[in-house]
């Protein structure tokens, strides 16, 4: 060939990245928008308090809710952002190091919050 | 190669400018993220340290980056459905420029009269 | 009409920095950008150096960045630009002397995408048939001209140039989409990678800048859908 | 710098490339080209490629034949446009199988329209033989083409122009070029050289033609002691835009497109009763300039209207989807709902290096080939297209006649070994461009040109005279003493464009005299050469081509008989 770039090896991780996009972006749509209605809107950071979260984390239905917007709005933000590191950074060890410090962040946070939502016991179980 | 500043000296279209926003609020909402799950987690500590912090979310500063935020979730997610509509029917796509305007007036429609609710309380 | 040409110059052999000139000349309104540039060279200065050939937009020589936006200095009209025109050389390609770039890193994203039709077993005598609606396909990325224009204002590019970028996906299109060519699982490959389509963010500088008024992104979309359905 | 090739092809337009593809594979080949290849004015070509394929109605070869013959007003060579003619069925399909997307029909054969002076049972009413992708037919094929060439790993040299040819012992033993980038030197030593290098259309104001296309290949073989053949034959195009020259393609007349004059008369109904709009060129240009000159041109302006309202939106927009932007770009003018103003404009060399069939470059009356060197394309004269070219013959020509000579340069380059390189043998090229360089003098290039292409316009082109070629012959005489004292501001080395623009000037300046003395000498008139002051043409002392020495007492002119084989000359009427 007449001077082709280099290979690209392909993994078809692009595509699965792509959506994956788009599939948790829709579904933010309605969790993280109706979060925003709930938590700030129709109740506000006024009325919320330690009580307000330990009788909605009294149900199921909501710590599901809470642990499914978390992994999603984590995992596409972590892409994201992937995206945007990969895009600006071009100088290999630098982007090695800036990818790997997101994906470490992005683990240790997503445990992090995922526990607290698990194992959040309200005080009047106690 | 290009400097950050040549990314608004460019006179691209409005795809341009819907790209800017997405990607700044996206960035802007994932930094929140890592924030907001810091502190939810404290929730494990009990409620004292929990409601202490509380306060400092109703800190009128803290209202307003509050208004930011909304803003670029609500932003992010409509532009966010715009792209998936470009994506899945790609006809869509002779009317680009139109779509990129109709996120932006969508967006003024709903977050205008939020944003005045959310600030009202501050105002309290 | 009075109108004044800010042109950014850079002479590898002189000037260390690009530095502007200005050149004030008289000219109708509707001559063509490329006949002010003319107009400079021939009587001005004649050192003012960039690619030109077919004057009517079909030759894809002059791509420039004019008043902030990428387009051929042919096809523009001095009465659509003012009094004041800012040119500068395309961005994201290396200058090596005033407006003229190095386009060979281009042209080579091109050459990778196999841009020649591929088909197994033996010709037949007469054409291959084709309906009408098969040719309307791929109809509309068939008029690229390789000018290099959608590429340089894709700030996808500008961010990685490695990106193989749309021109070159266009190109890929014009194959994928037609009928008659059997090469599409190659081409697939190549673009179904990082610095492939996935990059492309749907921007639509590309279409904006196109002069040949290709739909660019559509072109990448469809291009998308079929990875995409080939996959899922 | 010297390097060493089998064969050397100048030129990457459809006749370059399309010869590199049948010598790919033969040895070891470089093509020259002083464009980017696709950036060939190859690509400018919109209307279509003449082929008797008879996809939507009875076609013959012979009847192709005729209408060329017929239409070069009987100087064309007989067995040259048979071969044409034959050959461009097949060159059509080869087309058509390395992907060119050729528009098509409901059943998906490849679509053809009308086009002028094509005709069926030798010329009884228009046929539809021009194949067509949209109107950006030469796009395509110039795209196909250097595709093909990628496939099959054709080694380009980009941005070369060639300064010089060199013959050695009555032999080709390659070429100099200037490296653009670097400004340096080359010299291409070779077995084979093919200039495929294109036409010089630049020498008028008005013009279809693109910037470079200023007859560097003609200039530089003519300046090494080859003839030039039938030089005074220059095509004036009808439908150009007003003042810019930028073609609007006869496939627009194809499809129905109307000229018509201030009163807005269909005026060719009085020049070409049958053929109408689709006459031949010649003919319509000539009409037009008679129009202008008896007072019907618009606003008593020089030019008249292309009238397109009727066609309605689908066919502009599918059929001639370019054209109409170029009026909407270049006019402001709505092609759907206004009429387009135009004019006549330099189109088309028919003249060129002479060659036989076989794309050898021949030296004299005798049709004795110099080994070695090899021409195609407009650069060429074969004769196919005699005094005056059809539509859609061009493509014909570059790609047939392309392709003949690649393959007999092929075998060339097998059979025979490299002429003995002469020592300094980069001089003349290395002199030309120091004495610009070095220059003292003040003359503008850009000022000279500007006299030039005013001078030809007004006197050389659709209408001649004695008078005016006569006074054309000492101005031209004045521009070469001018262009001695031509400088170069820019004295660079990279991509030093201004030095090639006066190397470039200097090519239009011989051409021009070899056109000026050529006319002068033709008392006749036939297809695109008109003398008011001999407007009969003379077959008993002028069907005969043209052959144009430049000698050390300026230019000698012989002449060569015509190839007649199956077509006697008779009047021409459409
Ligand atoms: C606007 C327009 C429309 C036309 N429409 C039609 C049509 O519909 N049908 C038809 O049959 N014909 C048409 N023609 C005519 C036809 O297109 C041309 O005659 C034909 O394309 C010439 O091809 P070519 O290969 O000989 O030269 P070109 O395509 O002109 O290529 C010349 C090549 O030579 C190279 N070159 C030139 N000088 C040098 C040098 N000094 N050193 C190195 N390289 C050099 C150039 O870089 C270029 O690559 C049209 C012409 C024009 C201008
Ligand atoms: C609310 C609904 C949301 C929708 C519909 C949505 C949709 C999208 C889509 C479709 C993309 C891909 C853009 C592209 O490929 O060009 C994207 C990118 C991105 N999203 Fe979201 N998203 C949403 C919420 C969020 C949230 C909550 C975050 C933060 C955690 C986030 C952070 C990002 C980031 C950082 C990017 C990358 C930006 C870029 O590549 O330019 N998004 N979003
Ligand atoms: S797609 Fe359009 S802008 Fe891009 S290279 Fe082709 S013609 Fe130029
Ligand atoms: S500008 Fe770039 S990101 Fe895609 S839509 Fe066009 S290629
Ligand atoms: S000069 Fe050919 S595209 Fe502008």
């Amino acid at each position: 060939m007449n001077g082709a770039g280099k290979p690209r090896p392909e993994s078809g991780l692009e595509l699965y990245a792509w959506i994956f996009m788009r599939v948790s972006g829709l579904a933010l749509l309605f969790l993280a928008l109706g979060h925003l209605l709930i938590m700030h809107l129709i109740h506000n950071v006024d009325n919320i308090d330690f009580q307000f979260v330990a009788a909605r984390y009294a149900t199921p239905f909501w710590r599901t809710y809470d642990l499914l917007m978390l992994w999603f709005a984590m995992i596409h933000g972590v892409n994201g952002l992937r995206i945007v590191l990969v895009d600006y950074i071009n100088a290999r060890g630098w982007r090695v190091l800036s990818l790997a410090s997101l994906f470490v962040v992005g683990f240790v946070l997503l445990t992090l919050g995922s526990l607290a939502i698990l194992t959040f016991q309200a005080p009047a179980m106690r | 190669m290009v400097k950050p500043l040549e990314y608004l000296t460019y006179r691209g279209g409005p795809g341009h400018w819907s790209w800017m926003l997405h990607r700044l609020s996206g960035i802007g909402v994932f930094l929140f993220l890592l924030i907001h799950i810091v502190d939810i987690s404290l929730i494990g500590w009990g409620p004292k340290v929990f409601n202490q912090l509380l306060f400092l979310y109703r800190h009128p500063v803290f209202r307003v980056g509050e208004v930011g935020l909304v803003a670029a979730v609500l932003y992010h997610a409509i532009n966010g459905v715009r792209i998936c509509i470009i994506d899945f029917w790609p006809q869509t796509m002779a009317f680009h420029r139109k779509m990129s305007y109709a996120v932006g007036i969508i967006f003024a429609a709903l977050f205008i009269p939020t944003a005045v609710y959310m600030l009202s309380f501050i105002i309290k | 009409m009075q109108v004044t040409l800010k042109i950014k110059r850079f002479n590898p052999d002189k000037d260390k920095e690009p530095w502007w000139g200005e050149y004030r000349i008289d000219a109708e309104p509707t001559d063509r950008l490329l006949d002010a540039l003319n107009h400079v060279k021939w009587y001005l200065d004649g050192t003012l150096t960039y690619r030109r050939s077919c004057a009517h937009g079909v030759c894809g020589s002059d791509a420039m960045q004019i008043n902030g936006r990428n387009q051929l200095a042919c096809k523009v009209l001095l009465n659509s630009l003012g009094n004041n025109i800012t040119i500068e050389p395309m961005r994201g390609y290396r200058v090596i002397k005033d407006l003229l770039v190095d386009m060979d890193a281009f042209l080579a994203k091109y050459r990778s995408v196999k841009p020649y039709l591929i088909t197994h077993g033996p010709e037949p005598e007469k054409e291959r048939l084709q309906s009408p609606e098969d040719r309307e396909k791929f109809d509309d990325t068939t008029k690229c001209i390789l000018c290099g224009a959608c590429t340089s204002g894709c700030p996808s590019f500008w961010a990685d140039g490695e990106y193989i970028g749309p021109a070159a996906i266009v190109n890929a299109h014009r194959f994928l989409f037609d009928s008659r060519d059997e090469g599409g699982e190659e081409r697939m490959e190549i673009l179904n990678t990082l610095e492939g389509v996935w990059r492309c963010r749907t921007i639509f500088n590309c279409v904006e800048a196109c002069p040949r008024d290709i739909n660019v992104t559509r072109a990448i979309g469809e291009v998308k859908k079929a990875l995409l359905y080939r996959k899922v | 710098m010297v390097q060493r090739y089998d064969a050397v092809v100048v030129g990457a337009g459809g006749a370059g490339l399309m010869a590199a593809l049948q010598l790919a594979g033969h040895g070891n080949v470089a093509v020259l080209s002083k464009l980017y290849p696709t950036r060939s004015h190859t690509g400018a070509a919109q209307g279509g490629i003449g082929a008797a394929l008879g996809n939507l109605e009875e076609d013959h070869w012979e009847w192709h034949m005729f209408d060329t013959v017929k239409g070069s007003d009987y100087l064309a060579d007989q067995d040259a446009v048979e071969i044409l003619c034959r050959e461009a069925i097949e060159t059509v399909y080869d087309l058509e199988h390395w992907g060119l997307p050729f528009s098509r029909t409901p059943e998906g054969k490849i679509a053809q329209r009308p086009f002028g002076g094509h005709t069926k049972e030798f010329g009884k009413a228009p046929v539809r033989r021009s194949c067509y992708a949209a109107d950006r037919t030469g796009h395509m094929i110039l795209q196909t083409c250097y595709q093909q060439c990628i496939k099959h790993n054709v080694h380009f040299y980009n941005e070369y122009h060639v300064l010089d040819v060199l013959i050695e012992q009555g032999r080709c033993a390659g070429v100099v070029a200037f490296c653009l980038a670097t400004g340096e030197i080359h010299t291409f030593h070779s077995k084979a050289v093919l200039f495929a290098s294109g036409g010089c259309g630049k020498m008028f104001r008005v013009s279809s033609n693109a910037h470079s296309l200023t007859g560097d290949g003609m200039a530089v073989v003519y300046r090494r002691g080859i003839p030039l053949e039938d030089m005074e034959f220059f095509q004036f195009h009808p439908t150009g835009i007003y003042k810019m020259g930028i073609l609007l393609s006869e496939a627009a007349r194809g499809e129905g497109a109307i000229l018509r004059n201030k009163l807005n008369e269909r005026f060719m109904e009085r020049y070409a009763p049958t053929l109408l709009d689709l006459a031949p060129r010649d003919m319509v240009s000539r009409a037009i300039y008679r129009e202008i000159r008896e007072g019907r041109g618009i606003d008593g302006k020089n030019y008249v209207h292309l009238d397109m309202t009727h066609l309605g939106k689908e066919v502009l927009d599918e059929k001639l989807p370019d054209i109409t932007e170029f009026a909407r770009t270049y006019l402001g003018v709505e092609p759907l709902t206004q009429p387009v103003p135009i004019q006549p404009t330099a189109h088309y060399a028919m003249g060129g290096i002479p060659t036989d069939v076989e794309g050898r470059v021949v030296i004299d009356e005798k049709n004795t080939p110099l080994p070695g060197l090899y021409a195609a394309g407009e650069v060429a004269c074969v004769s196919v297209h005699g005094a005056n070219r059809l539509g859609t013959n061009s493509l014909v020509d570059i790609l047939v006649f392309g392709r003949r000579s690649g393959r007999h340069a092929a075998k060339f380059i097998h059979e025979n070994d490299w002429a003995p390189l002469g020592d300094q043998a980069d001089s003349t090229a290395r002199d030309a461009v120091s004495q610009v360089l070095n220059s003292t003098g003040k003359e503008r290039a850009a000022d000279i040109r500007d006299v030039l292409q005013d001078e030809m316009m007004d006197k050389a082109s659709v209408f001649r005279d004695a008078q005016g070629l006569t006074t054309l012959r000492e101005k031209l005489g004045e521009l070469r003493e001018r262009y001695k004292r031509v400088k170069s501001e820019d004295r660079g080395k990279s991509y030093n464009t201004e030095l090639l623009e006066v190397i470039e000037l200097g090519c239009l300046l011989d051409l021009a005299k070899v056109l000026v003395e050529s006319a002068l000498a033709r008392v006749e008139s036939r297809g695109g050469h008109y003398r008011e002051d001999f407007p009969k043409r003379n077959d008993a002392d002028w069907l005969k081509h043209t052959l144009a020495y430049q000698t050390s007492k300026g230019i000698e002119l012989r002449f060569k008989p015509v190839v007649i084989t199956k077509f006697q000359p008779m009047e021409r009427k459409y």
